[in-house]
């Protein structure tokens, strides 16, 4: 019964990415992007991976559906020139990556290597439930301390594209400028359930399915909905303030890393015993500096020509 | 068992699929939603793997899944900066037109 | 003999599919924006509802059918802003398109 | 209590040194270090954020240089466990030989390029923050290429690098630059995606993404890791723009500002240079290696006669330069059919090991003073068109001695260290009966000769009477100069395999 859940969830998947890739249109392209996104997480959830679907939802098709939707106003749609011959070539040589892979897939090894086993066993070690975030900010903390740096870049690299002067003007919210009234109401019944939504995925994320950058996603959106009801104005991206709490969760990261190595004997280490207040410190300063980074970086350049 | 490896197939759909749009679109927006098609599908051949490494108490290997998730916040950011830089490039062209229509009328 | 549970369930999925199917047909037959959205938001509302209603029995701890009805209740709150906040754009749409030339001229000013 | 402390003491045994501090934490310092510097250049004000900038890279090169002589001292590489987890579960850092010279190699020409960006501020046009942000991460992402081990962890690298690099491209916001910087950007991520499908598939073979345990693990007949490798491969060649995927790589490095190309010219296409070859040279299985070999030898070649002969025909000196940079990273490639992926090599293959790494060195500081030397021309005259270069020598003399000494390293002419690094692949290819590596390393210098040589010649030419000069501070024009000079004291590494850069060869 399950399997044909499945398949049905398989074909709708490639039929949605099927029109996001094959409309003409951007606009259509990009709410049929909102669709597969969704989709997506549903696999993921099929696929037993909750976090990833959490993720999948706020940041993969959420956020990025909003980043593009906003910018198709103000790229112009340059004619498509593509001849009839090269699309086949090329339609041709993409069947063969995925006929590829799907060989691949098939012929894997049977018994399945995997970590699992080595995670279960240290996961006592580091005091957490959710064996996930046992990985992210454990076992692999680097990556994840890096991948935080990695959001705050991309943030300074669409800082940099502005001239240096402009950078004191503040981004153009979503929306028409002046806020309707539906919004304001969307904004004062929705903002708190989604601060409690978002705090209980960053708190609840030690044990249960969730984390910070899911967190992060959820306050972000609250965030710019406070912003598109006018009852947040955006911040600029010279205010201090701003850019200390952009700041404050990568660095507390790499101090608490730091600090690992007088107490816990090797850099990143976290101090035994007190593993998992020290990280969901850590989360919390995460959450606040990704879910602005996250703002910002959907908001885009200052002073941009708002239409 | 069976029904993640129809979804892994789906997923090297969406891979080919991806590489298509990211080959062949002429909008920069268009193709960075192809990218993101691509980027999805990849992570769902990973999470199949995950799927597949299931062990010791866990429906999924823990290790794919938590490098999804930062692949994805990664492949957000990638998407953010690509559509800055492609509003970025409009406005400047579009300052460069104007610019050089106006010294046009005074020339 | 199907017990209880499922005497409620099914017949409530079977009504919240077909609203949720009268409310596709109704997206892709409607003749313009406003009754599109009208016909999207109720039917799927309804949808919805039936959903949590054949939902209700099969759960088990009240947290998580406290859960699923705070669900209902967010998506009501959200539709309803969107689906006003589409019918403002499509209105103004409306009314920039049937008001006519000096409408456009003003429009068109800004445009040039 | 599993977290093991027995890593702290297997790599403390070398020779602890200066400070005593065993080498494993100066892995991890050195990539963290220049992320430190965003505090400063975030909060506090520009003048403030260059200084601590340069301070940081200062000691970025201290930690670089102790570490590599650790490295060379106990003979055996510096491994660190992050957080005390072992791989498979967690992340290691190793400094190799070859790694560690890198490492050295990025952190000095990091400081000269960032010496260079400070003397902008006489010219008002010292960078924006922004700039000294982005290539604080570069460095941090170049540090984390070279030194981590594990394939996932190499893709945020990579991530960290593309995204530091791009913005630098199109800091001066011109519409061609921008164009620029989003077909890099492209690429790049085109690249980034193939490079984690190819390590999503490794690991759904071996269950690991250690390049040490997936090296063992991975099974050289079946066909999957072929493809894995391949995709993997052609991911990093569109990072590198290795021949024929080249084409985002001389509009982008052209049009970034004088320190920004310099940066991506010399430093951040190394990163992916460097990765292709750990992989094929420590990753892959012997016999699969053995196969790919040629075939990235024939796209090195490609490279160095296609985009040599490309470099021949321009007519602006920045875009040459950049033409020139797709040409010699192709050197590297030739080394890898004269060597074996493992096993103790012979003297031949030692010799071509040594020159292929060592052309890395020695093209990151020409590389820099070139691209240097010509964004002061370029500031100096108005303009780059090479046919109008006349009385440039008058305008910005150090500059163009620096360009010329910086292009002796390129053609290979002695005493400069491209001529040593280039003997050591001939004298390989004919010692091993390859010959026709040695006739493209032949080629490739008179293509750098010929399009060298004619910039040299514009630039002595008398100027039009008409053109008008900036006067430039020698200050501005020294940097370049220094790392010139610094390509030629290369050259004088003595003409045999070095033992240090074979510490730590699988």
């Amino acid at each position: 019964m399950m399997t044909a859940f499945d398949a049905g969830l398989g074909v709708l998947l490639v039929l949605a990415a099927v029109r996001v890739v094959a409309t003409s249109d951007v606009r259509a392209a990009a709410s049929g992007f909102l669709a597969y996104g969704m989709i997506l997480a549903l696999a993921w959830v099929r696929l037993e991976s909750v976090d990833v679907a959490l993720t999948e939802i706020a940041v993969g098709s959420g956020l990025t559906t909003i980043v593009i939707l906003r910018a198709i106003a103000h790229v112009p749609s340059p004619p498509s020139s593509s001849t009839a011959g090269a699309k086949a070539a090329v339609g041709l040589l993409c069947a063969c990556v995925t006929l590829g892979l799907s060989a691949v897939i098939l012929g894997l090894p049977e018994p399945a290597s995997s970590i699992a086993a080595d995670v279960a066993m240290n996961m006592p070690a580091t005091g957490l439930g959710n064996p996930i975030t046992g990985v992210l900010m454990v076992f692999r903390a680097l990556d994840t301390v890096l991948e935080t740096i990695v959001v705050l870049l991309a943030l300074i690299g669409v800082w940099a594209l502005v001239p240096q002067e402009r950078l004191a003007g503040r981004p153009a919210t979503p929306g028409t400028g002046r806020s309707p009234e539906p919004v304001v109401f969307l904004a004062r019944a929705l903002v708190p359930i989604g601060l409690v939504v978002g705090a209980y995925q960053v708190w609840a994320g030690a044990d249960v399915p969730g984390g910070k950058f899911q967190g992060a996603a959820v306050l972000a959106a609250m965030g710019l909905l406070l912003m598109m009801a006018g009852i947040v104005k955006a911040p600029a991206a010279t205010d201090v303030k701003l850019r200390a709490l952009l700041l404050v969760g990568p660095i507390l990261f790499l101090a608490v890393g730091i600090a690992g190595w007088p107490l816990a004997g090797s850099f990143l280490g976290y101090p035994p015993g007190f593993e998992k207040p020290v990280i969901i410190v850590v989360e919390i300063a995460s959450t606040i500096s990704i879910g602005l980074a996250l703002v910002m970086l959907v908001l885009g350049p200052p002073g941009r020509a708002s239409s | 068992m069976t029904g993640s490896i129809i979804l892994a197939l789906a997923g090297a759909g969406l891979v080919g699929l991806g590489l298509y749009g990211v080959i062949m679109r002429e909008n920069a927006l268009h193709r960075i939603l192809a990218f993101n098609v691509l980027g999805g599908g990849i992570f769902i051949v990973f999470g199949f793997a995950a799927r597949r490494g299931a062990g010791a108490g866990f429906a999924a290997d823990p290790v794919p899944q938590a490098l999804v998730i930062t692949g994805i916040v990664v492949a957000f950011s990638a998407t953010a900066l690509a559509t800055a830089i492609v509003v970025r490039l409009a406005a400047a062209r579009d300052e460069e037109h104007a610019d050089a229509r106006s010294a046009k009328d005074e020339g | 003999m199907p017990d209880l549970a499922s005497l409620v369930t099914v017949p409530a999925l079977l009504a919240s599919v077909f609203f949720f199917i009268a409310g596709s047909v109704g997206l892709v037959r409607m003749p313009d924006t406003l009754t599109r959205i009208h016909a999207l938001t109720k039917a799927d509302n309804i949808a919805l509802g039936l959903l949590v209603v054949a939902l209700l029995p099969q759960v088990g701890s009240i947290a998580d059918a406290a859960k699923i009805v705070a669900v209902w209740i967010v998506v009501q709150i959200s539709s309803g802003a969107a689906a006003q906040l589409m019918g403002e754009v499509a209105l103004a749409e409306r009314d920039a398109a049937s008001s006519g030339p000096d409408q456009r001229g003003m429009a068109g000013g800004r445009d040039a | 209590m599993t977290q093991d402390h027995a890593s702290f003491l297997a790599d403390g045994s070398g020779h602890l040194l200066l400070a005593g501090l065993p080498p494993g934490p100066l892995l991890a310092l050195v990539i963290i270090l220049p992320l430190a510097g965003l505090v400063p250049l975030l909060l506090a004000g520009p003048r403030v954020g260059e200084w601590a900038a340069m301070t940081l890279a200062g000691l970025g090169l201290a930690v670089a240089t102790i570490i590599a002589l650790q490295v060379w001292w106990s003979g055996t590489p510096a491994i660190y466990h992050l957080g005390g987890w072992r791989p498979p579960l967690g992340i290691a850092l190793r400094a190799d030989g070859v790694s560690s010279v890198l490492l050295v190699m990025s952190a000095a020409v990091f400081c000269g390029i960032g010496l260079f960006a400070t003397t902008g501020r006489d010219r008002k046009t010292s960078f924006p923050p922004t700039y000294w942000m982005l290539s604080l991460c570069v460095a941090s992402g170049l540090n984390l290429a070279f030194l981590a081990q594990d394939l996932f962890t190499l893709y945020v690298a990579l991530e960290l690098l593309t995204f530091a690099a791009v913005p630098l491209v199109c800091l001066e916001g011109k519409a061609a630059q921008l164009e620029a910087a989003l077909t890099y950007l492209l690429f790049a991520l085109l690249g980034s995606l193939l490079y984690l499908l190819g390590a999503v598939l490794i690991y759904a073979e071996t269950g690991t993404l250690d390049i040490g345990l997936a090296g063992q693990r991975l099974a050289a007949d079946s066909a999957m890791t072929g493809i894995a490798l391949a995709l993997m491969s052609a991911g990093l060649a569109a990072k590198a723009a290795l021949f024929p995927l080249y084409l985002w790589l001389p509009p982008a490095h052209a049009g970034a500002p004088p320190a920004a190309s310099a940066l991506l010219s010399s430093l951040v296409i190394k990163a992916p240079i460097f990765l292709l070859l750990r992989i094929w040279l420590g990753l892959a299985p012997a016999d699969l290696a053995e196969r790919a070999a040629p075939v990235l030898a024939i796209l090195g070649t490609g490279a160095i006669l296609f985009c040599g002969l490309r470099a021949l025909g321009q007519t602006r000196l920045k875009l040459l330069i950049a033409y020139s940079t797709a040409a010699q990273l192709g050197y590297v490639f030739l080394m890898l059919p004269l060597v074996k992926s493992s096993g103790p090599l012979t003297i031949p293959e030692a010799l071509a090991w040594t020159g292929g790494f060592l052309h890395i060195v020695s093209h990151a500081f020409a590389k820099a003073a070139m691209f240097m030397a010509a964004g002061v021309i370029a500031e100096a005259l108005g303009h780059d068109r090479i046919r109008a270069l006349g009385g440039a020598a008058q305008a910005a003399p150090l500059s163009v001695a620096a360009f010329a000494i910086g292009g002796l390293s390129l053609m290979g002419l002695p005493p400069s260290g491209g001529f040593v690094a280039k003997v050591m692949l001939l004298t390989a290819a004919i010692q091993q009966g390859v010959p026709w590596i040695a006739v493209v390393v032949l080629a490739g210098g008179l293509l750098a000769g010929g399009y060298v040589l004619r910039v040299v010649v514009c630039a002595l030419q008398r100027p039009e009477a008409s053109a008008t000069f900036v006067q430039i501070s020698l200050r501005r024009q020294a940097m370049a100069l220094v790392l010139a000079v610094a390509a030629i004291v290369l050259g004088f590494i003595p003409l045999e395999p070095m033992g240090f850069l074979l510490v730590g060869r699988p």
